[in-house]
């Protein structure tokens, strides 16, 4: 079953997230660490997600692959949380509402199961994203 | 080997009591000397007025809640740049700021009035480095700067237990680890009243917890400042500042200074300066019969010697308050409802920010200028009263020349008083209307160099002109023997000098920045045994309350720009 | 009163700052002269005559002095900035702060204007055809002066931040509007015919909002008093009186609290 | 003989401490042993001292790869570039020491361009909201000695600040506070039951994005308004509100640390604005102060350098030599790049390309892009040129202003790797070249 629901997401600081970020934004910590979106467990029985699986965050302004979890710091009903980095700015619209501040928690997104989709790394995302991703080396 | 020579001036040198007789002025290697070879460049200054760089007792210039000020009001540099006939660049960085200029700007400006010294008023010990990377990043002028003594917890402790060598000691310590030049005390006791959201509006009341009064903490701060025999004396910002009725508290405060005697081997004579008494000279008991109380306040400075103050001269502007004074920004806020700031300093101070304007069509505000200006105009001894505005509490140190302006023409303060919407009411409130008495150069050069010099303990190398001191001189495009009859040359004469020369270096020619030397960070390094006591009691308070380490507390040498210590020794 | 027609022929590669475009700056001057006024693009100082061609005549007084604007001059900033009178049509979408620190005359922009629309206005009319952005008669960052006379009117919708520290003049928002209306306001009318997301009135002393429109979260420092009619540009309306912000410092005049109003149009 | 170096100030988050204790080895080189530190800080300090750091500038090539070039070739191509263009941006200094802020703050002079900072994304709406409305502080020893009423709104310091609540608010005992934790009050508020709610008194789970809505109902009660408040506001009950705020006017003294929770959700500055109303309306009847929990360890640096130097602390627009400019929403790199304002990129000591909405990043790419950094990150393996620097608080001292706008002065522990410059040489050196070349009229 494929459903879609409008969550309401944000990005914020992970101690995780930041020790990996010391090690190195190309490392697998940080791959592990920032890859996924923390969901409450209601939202992910109405929209089918199993734990651990993969899913498509879409906003406005993007979409990216992260896989879902429950996250131990929870979120309410209709509250998604991806850490700070390079995925969640995948999906972060840019508007400032002329602050200089993006809109980094509390925008729409859709979160739809797609557990067959390949999760990208840090670099294939931003290089991507530029035009400049070669693949693997 | 630099030689320069400025010819056929008019000298005005208080120190060397020279008034404005026709001489010669000669530079070499940065200091004052007889004469100089035929070599040596020459400064036709014929027709013009001589005096030694500027010297600033009392000014925020440099430091954390000035930079607050300037961090919290950025509307204070919109409109004022070159939008608005603004400053073109001059020198090699940009000035920025009205009320609360940009470093540059603050060495620059001051250059440009022919100052040469800046006194910080209030550094925070634990901030010290915050203030001396703006020592670096001001050109041109030399600076210290006075931590703040008033409310830290060694010194009531100290005080409290009568221990005048371990708070000497402990004064000695601190001066050395914030490269300070002398003993600051704002509001005594009530700043950490206020960290409990309380204040010591007069010279009796307890500081919580600590069980001590504002005149004791005066007292034990006089006894250990001439202890240590510190060129500069204890400088207070006195309990109970800006309210109506405060003179009896500054009386008060005035008055604990009686029994003593200076000691000391720079020149100094006081034992205490209070800095700008216009804010403490305030008579009535609201701000509906508020009126000057100057004269009862000069009348006391007059008849003892042992005090010295500066004026803090309102100047009717849109200005930013600062102090480290607590609770007074937090009363102001909750007069005028703009933005306030404030930093309570553990251990230490405590600091507030709040823009006030000073609106000649309030009747207070007028009041407030008028009281400064009679302070002046009422002081028998210029040496011992100095020209401030409390820069930016009581207007932006730019409008110097337009106090000397006020100070030297009545038909100038005539014409100020002429634009008051209340003009009757301030005349009332104030004895302005009928003084007469027009300040003359000599007095001028007494108010702005020699007398704070000579407070100060520095009189030796700024505000002087006698051989040895520092090569600092302000030429001012002003025939002493032919004043202006029109004050507002004068204040423009005092604005932008002719030239202004720094250690022997021509700083600032017909009002530009021509050349941006070195400068140095002036600092009083007492040389005295190490007192275990004091340093177990430091170590142990680090330990507990602190958040910085005290490895790190004391400004690293590299952090130091330039430094000149003033030394003494103490046995 | 003259004429003064400037066309685009040459677009800026970034964005180019017209502070020189205002019936101030143009009256007296001839064509060459009105040319050879600066504009800068980042640091590069470039004249108005590097971008437009001038046709007409520009009046001996701002007054007396209409200017045109033609071409898309959507990256342009700054129209009419401090102008104290005269007029400026654009006829296309134009940048920031058309209007900013206006002092009279008007300002007509056919297409959208970008955000800082007439902020601290001290009077004049400025009218937006399309949409405007945020800050919409604002103060200048940190002022607590904001606009303070004048009318501003956008036929089209607006963001966030209108009539922020405003202390008096009138801002009428034909469309929906987001939040953060009249915060910090101490005088001053915003009209909003749309719906608006909230924050109408927070930290607000004084003023007067009037929302013909839904308002989605209204605050809670706001309370219910009367039930009143009243006239809205030029159409009468009944509203419910809501008073505020509670939460925020008040001012008493003659003994009597002054509030802030939100009219919610029932 | 490995050499202990005590009082090193840790390169991390705004807590700045500087406590570290690091063994370092006998050449000086290597980090043995790190004590006193959060995970992060620890993987700091080892990072610094791996062999893999880069050594030499690389420039891109044609084909995408990039080539090992020497300083004096980086610093010309970057003077020259910065002279070129007609609307550069230099952003970051999340990591960099404040005399390398300064030595920025004189290249854009010189180049006539945008300086920004890392506030500009994260705390920059609390620079708007203290601007509008000020800011009643303290430094966090007031806190340690003094606070018995903590509030943590928006922020996660057990994440963000690891050491944060036992430094400085929650545990330590200080001189008034000597039963710790015992007696403080700790108020967490935030949409997610973080792991700092986990140590919280009361946890106010508020409706994200509806904060203000709830400083709101919490200034209405201090202003005696507490009858009129609805039955719930941003997800609160009345009840718990009216509790909370009844805590909070007992206090002694209470402070509010708030964080990227307000700064980055609708209203931005006005989340914060109306906190610091909150708390100057509780200095009526109790002492409360308020502090953003900045990010890095020096975030709060440019702020400070900046306003002393231009008067605003970030969001510079410097093009136009008299005078300096601010107007976040307009010179907000953010803004600017999805504008398409600017025409040069100089990303320094951050990660724009990780940090920014991906939208911005596409944008700033299509223009020249330097990375000055000591790690490989996602700006360096997007940009035309990278710069390696030293890492300060590790291989060069300086001093940083803590979240509290308090200077630490940071040591340098170990020598950096060998030609490497610290960004202070390294933008001096770019200022003195853009001079020659100007006095050469090749600008």
């Amino acid at each position: 079953m494929k459903a879609k629901k409008t969550l309401n997401m944000i990005t914020q600081r992970a101690v995780e997230e930041g020790i990996a970020m010391e090690i190195g934004k190309t490392s697998r910590q940080y791959f592990d660490a920032c890859s996924i979106i923390e969901m409450n467990e209601q939202d992910m029985k109405e929209l089918g997600i199993m734990k651990n699986t993969n899913v498509r965050v879409k906003s406005e302004s993007g979409e990216v692959v992260v896989k879902a979890v429950v996250g131990r710091q929870t979120c309410y009903p209709g509250l998604c949380h991806i850490r700070q980095g390079v995925w969640a700015n995948q999906v972060v619209p840019p508007r400032t509402q002329s602050t200089g501040a993006p809109q980094y928690s509390g925008f729409p997104v859709t979160v739809e199961p797609v557990p067959n989709e390949r999760l990208k790394t840090a670099l294939e995302l931003v290089q991507g994203a530029v035009g400049m991703w070669k693949g693997d080396q | 080997m630099s030689e320069l020579l400025i010819k056929n001036g008019y000298i005005f040198d208080p120190i060397s009591g020279i008034k404005g007789d026709k001489a010669d002025i000669a530079i070499k290697d940065g200091k004052i000397v007889d004469k100089v070879s035929s070599k040596a460049q020459v400064i036709d200054a014929s027709g013009k007025t001589v005096m030694s760089g500027g010297v600033d007792i009392h000014t925020h210039v440099s430091g954390p809640k000035v930079n607050t000020g300037r961090m919290m009001r950025p509307e204070d540099k919109f409109f004022r740049g070159s939008y608005r006939g603004g400053i073109i660049k001059q020198g090699k960085r940009m000035e920025m700021g009205f009320s609360i200029p940009s470093t540059y700007k603050t060495g620059y400006a001051y250059a440009r009035m022919g100052y040469t010294f800046t006194n910080e008023a209030a550094m925070p010990p634990l901030l010290a480095p915050h203030v001396h990377e703006e020592f670096r990043d001001t050109p041109i002028l030399d600076q210290a700067a006075m931590p703040v003594f008033g409310n830290n917890w060694f010194c009531f402790e100290y005080i409290k237990n009568k221990e005048l060598e371990n708070n000497a000691a402990y004064v000695a310590w601190l001066l050395n680890a914030t490269k300070g030049i002398g003993i600051k005390v704002v509001n005594p006791g009530g700043t950490e009243a206020w960290a409990w959201g309380e204040n010591c509006t007069t010279i009796n009341d307890p500081v919580p917890y600590f069980d001590i009064t504002p005149a004791e903490i005066v007292k034990g701060l006089i006894e250990t400042n001439e202890y240590l025999g510190l060129p500069h004396s204890v400088h207070i910002h006195g309990n109970n500042l800006g309210n109506p009725g405060n003179y009896k508290d500054t009386l008060d405060t005035l008055r604990l200074a009686e029994s003593y005697k200076a000691k000391n081997k720079f020149g100094r004579e006081q034992v205490l300066h209070n800095t700008h008494i216009q804010f403490h000279s305030y008579k009535g008991t609201s701000w509906a019969d508020f009126e000057s109380g100057a004269k009862e306040i000069m009348d006391y400075v007059n008849a003892n010697k042992n005090i010295t103050c500066d004026i803090g001269q309102v100047t009717l502007d849109e200005t930013t308050t600062m102090t480290a004074d607590g609770p007074f920004e937090y009363h102001l806020n909750q007069l005028n409802h703009i933005k306030w700031a404030n930093v309570d300093v553990e251990l230490e101070t405590g600091s507030g920010v709040v823009p006030y304007i000073y609106d000649k069509n309030i009747k207070v505000c007028g009041i407030q200028w008028a009281i400064g200006l009679e302070l002046a105009l009422y002081a028998k001894d210029l040496m011992r009263v100095h020209i401030t505005t409390d820069h930016p509490n009581a207007g932006p140190f730019t409008r110097y020349p337009c106090v000397i302006k006020w100070l030297m023409s009545e038909k100038a303060r005539k014409e100020t008083l002429d634009t008051m919407k209340w003009k009757d009411k301030v005349i009332a409130a104030s004895n302005i209307a009928s003084m007469d008495r027009e300040l003359g150069l000599y007095e001028i050069a007494m108010m702005t160099r020699a007398g704070p010099a000579k407070a100060l303990g520095l009189a030796a190398i700024y505000g002087s002109l006698v051989k040895g001191a520092d090569g600092n001189v302000a030429i001012y495009n002003l025939d002493a023997n032919d004043l202006p009859s029109d004050p507002e040359l004068i204040e423009a004469a005092f604005q932008n000098t002719a030239y202004t020369i720094k250690e022997g270096v021509v700083v600032v020619k017909d009002g530009e920045i021509i050349a941006e030397p070195h400068k140095y960070t002036l600092w009083t390094k007492v040389n005295m045994p190490e007192n275990a006591q004091v340093m177990h009691d430091i170590k142990e308070k680090f330990t507990k309350n602190y958040t910085v380490n005290l490895e790190n507390y004391a400004v690293f040498d590299e952090h130091v720009h330039n430094p000149r210590a003033i030394e003494l020794d103490v046995a | 009163m003259e004429t003064i027609t400037m066309t685009l022929v040459q677009e800026p590669e970034l964005f180019l700052e017209c502070y020189s475009v205002t019936p101030d700056l143009f009256a007296g001057k001839s064509l060459a002269e009105i040319a050879d006024l600066p504009a800068h693009e980042g640091k590069i100082q470039w004249k108005l005559g590097d971008f437009f061609k001038f046709e007409g005549k520009a009046g001996e007084t701002a007054a007396d002095t209409k200017i045109v604007v033609n071409g898309n001059v959507r990256r342009m900033k700054r129209f009419g900035q401090q102008m104290t009178a005269g007029e400026i049509i654009i006829n296309s979408d134009a940048d920031m702060y058309i209007g900013g620190w206006m002092k009279g005359g008007k300002i007509t922009v056919k297409g959208n204007a970008d955000s800082f629309l007439g902020i601290a206005m001290e009077g004049g009319e400025i009218l937006i055809e399309g949409d405007a952005q945020n800050h919409v008669g604002s103060a200048y960052r940190g002022d607590w002066r904001g606009m303070s006379g004048g009318l501003i009117r956008v036929k089209g919708k607006a963001g966030n931040d209108i009539g922020t520290a405003m202390t008096g003049g009138t801002i009428i928002i034909e469309g929906d509007a987001f939040i953060h209306v009249l915060t910090h306001a101490e005088g001053g009318t915003v009209i909003i015919k749309g719906d608006v997301e909230g924050r109408v009135g927070g930290q607000m002393v004084k003023g007067d909002a009037y929302i013909l429109g839904n308002l989605l979260y209204p605050l809670p420092g706001f309370k219910k008093v009367a039930t009143v009619e009243k006239e809205v540009d030029g159409v009468t309306y009944t509203f419910d009186q809501f008073i505020g912000d509670l939460g925020e410092r008040k001012e008493k005049k003659k003994g009597e609290i002054i509030y802030g109003n939100i009219f919610l149009k029932k | 003989m490995p050499k202990v170096i005590e009082n090193v100030g840790c390169p991390y988050c705004g807590c700045s401490c500087d406590d570290v204790r690091i063994t370092v080895s006998d050449d000086g080189k290597d980090i043995l042993e790190v004590e006193n530190v959060c995970a992060i800080g620890t993987e700091i300090f080892k990072h610094g001292c791996s062999k893999d750091r880069i050594r030499l500038p690389r420039m891109r090539q044609p084909d995408g790869s990039m080539k090992d070039i020497s300083y004096e070739e980086a610093i010309d191509w970057t003077a020259r570039h910065l002279l070129k263009a007609k609307k550069p941006l230099m952003y970051g200094f999340g990591s960099t020491n404040c005399e390398g802020q300064a030595a920025a703050a004189r290249v854009m002079e010189i180049a006539g361009g945008m300086l920004d900072n890392c506030a500009t994304i994260c705390h920059g709406p609390s620079f708007l909201a203290i601007f509008d409305n000020g800011y009643p502080s303290c430094t966090l020893g007031e806190v340690k000695n003094r606070a018995d009423v903590i509030v943590y709104w928006g922020s996660n310091p057990a994440h963000a600040h690891p050491r944060h609540m036992s430094r400085y608010s929650i545990f330590p005992r200080g001189f008034f506070t000597g039963k710790g934790q015992k007696k403080r009050t700790v108020i967490v508020i935030d949409p997610r039951f973080t792991d700092t709610a986990n140590v919280a008194d009361y946890h106010l789970q508020v409706k994200q994005g509806h904060d203000y809505e709830l400083f709101n109902a919490f200034r209405m009660v201090i202003h005696g308004h507490g009858k009129d408040l609805p039955d719930e506001v941003a997800g609160i009950k009345k009840e718990t509100i009216l509790e909370v705020a009844e805590i909070m006017k007992n206090a002694r003294f209470g402070t509010t640390f708030f964080g990227m929770g307000l700064t980055h959700t609708d209203g931005r500055n006005h989340n914060i604005d109306i906190a610091i109303s909150l708390t100057r309306d509780l200095n009526k009847i109790s002492k409360w102060t308020i502090m953003a929990m900045r990010g890095h360890y020096n975030i709060a640096g440019p702020g400070v350098v900046w306003s002393w130097t231009f008067g605003f602390p970030y969001c510079l627009d410097l093009t136009k030599q008299n005078h300096a400019h601010m107007n976040p929403g307009e010179t907000s790199s953010v803004d600017m790049a999805m504008r398409d304002e600017v025409d040069m990129f100089i990303n320094i000591g951050t990660d724009a390309a990780a940090h920014f909405p991906i939208p911005a990043v596409k944008q700033l790419k299509k223009h020249p892009w330097v990375t000055i950094d000591p790690s490989i990150n996602m700006a360096s393996e997007i940009s035309d040129l990278h710069i390696p620097v030293c890492i300060c608080g590790v291989d060069v001292g300086g001093i940083v202003y803590r979240m509290d706008n308090v200077p630490i002065q940071f040591r340098k522990v170990i020598e950096p790797p060998e030609g490497v410059m610290d960004d202070e040489t390294l933008l001096n050196k770019i200022a003195d070249r853009m001079e020659e070349l100007k006095a050469k009229g090749e600008a």
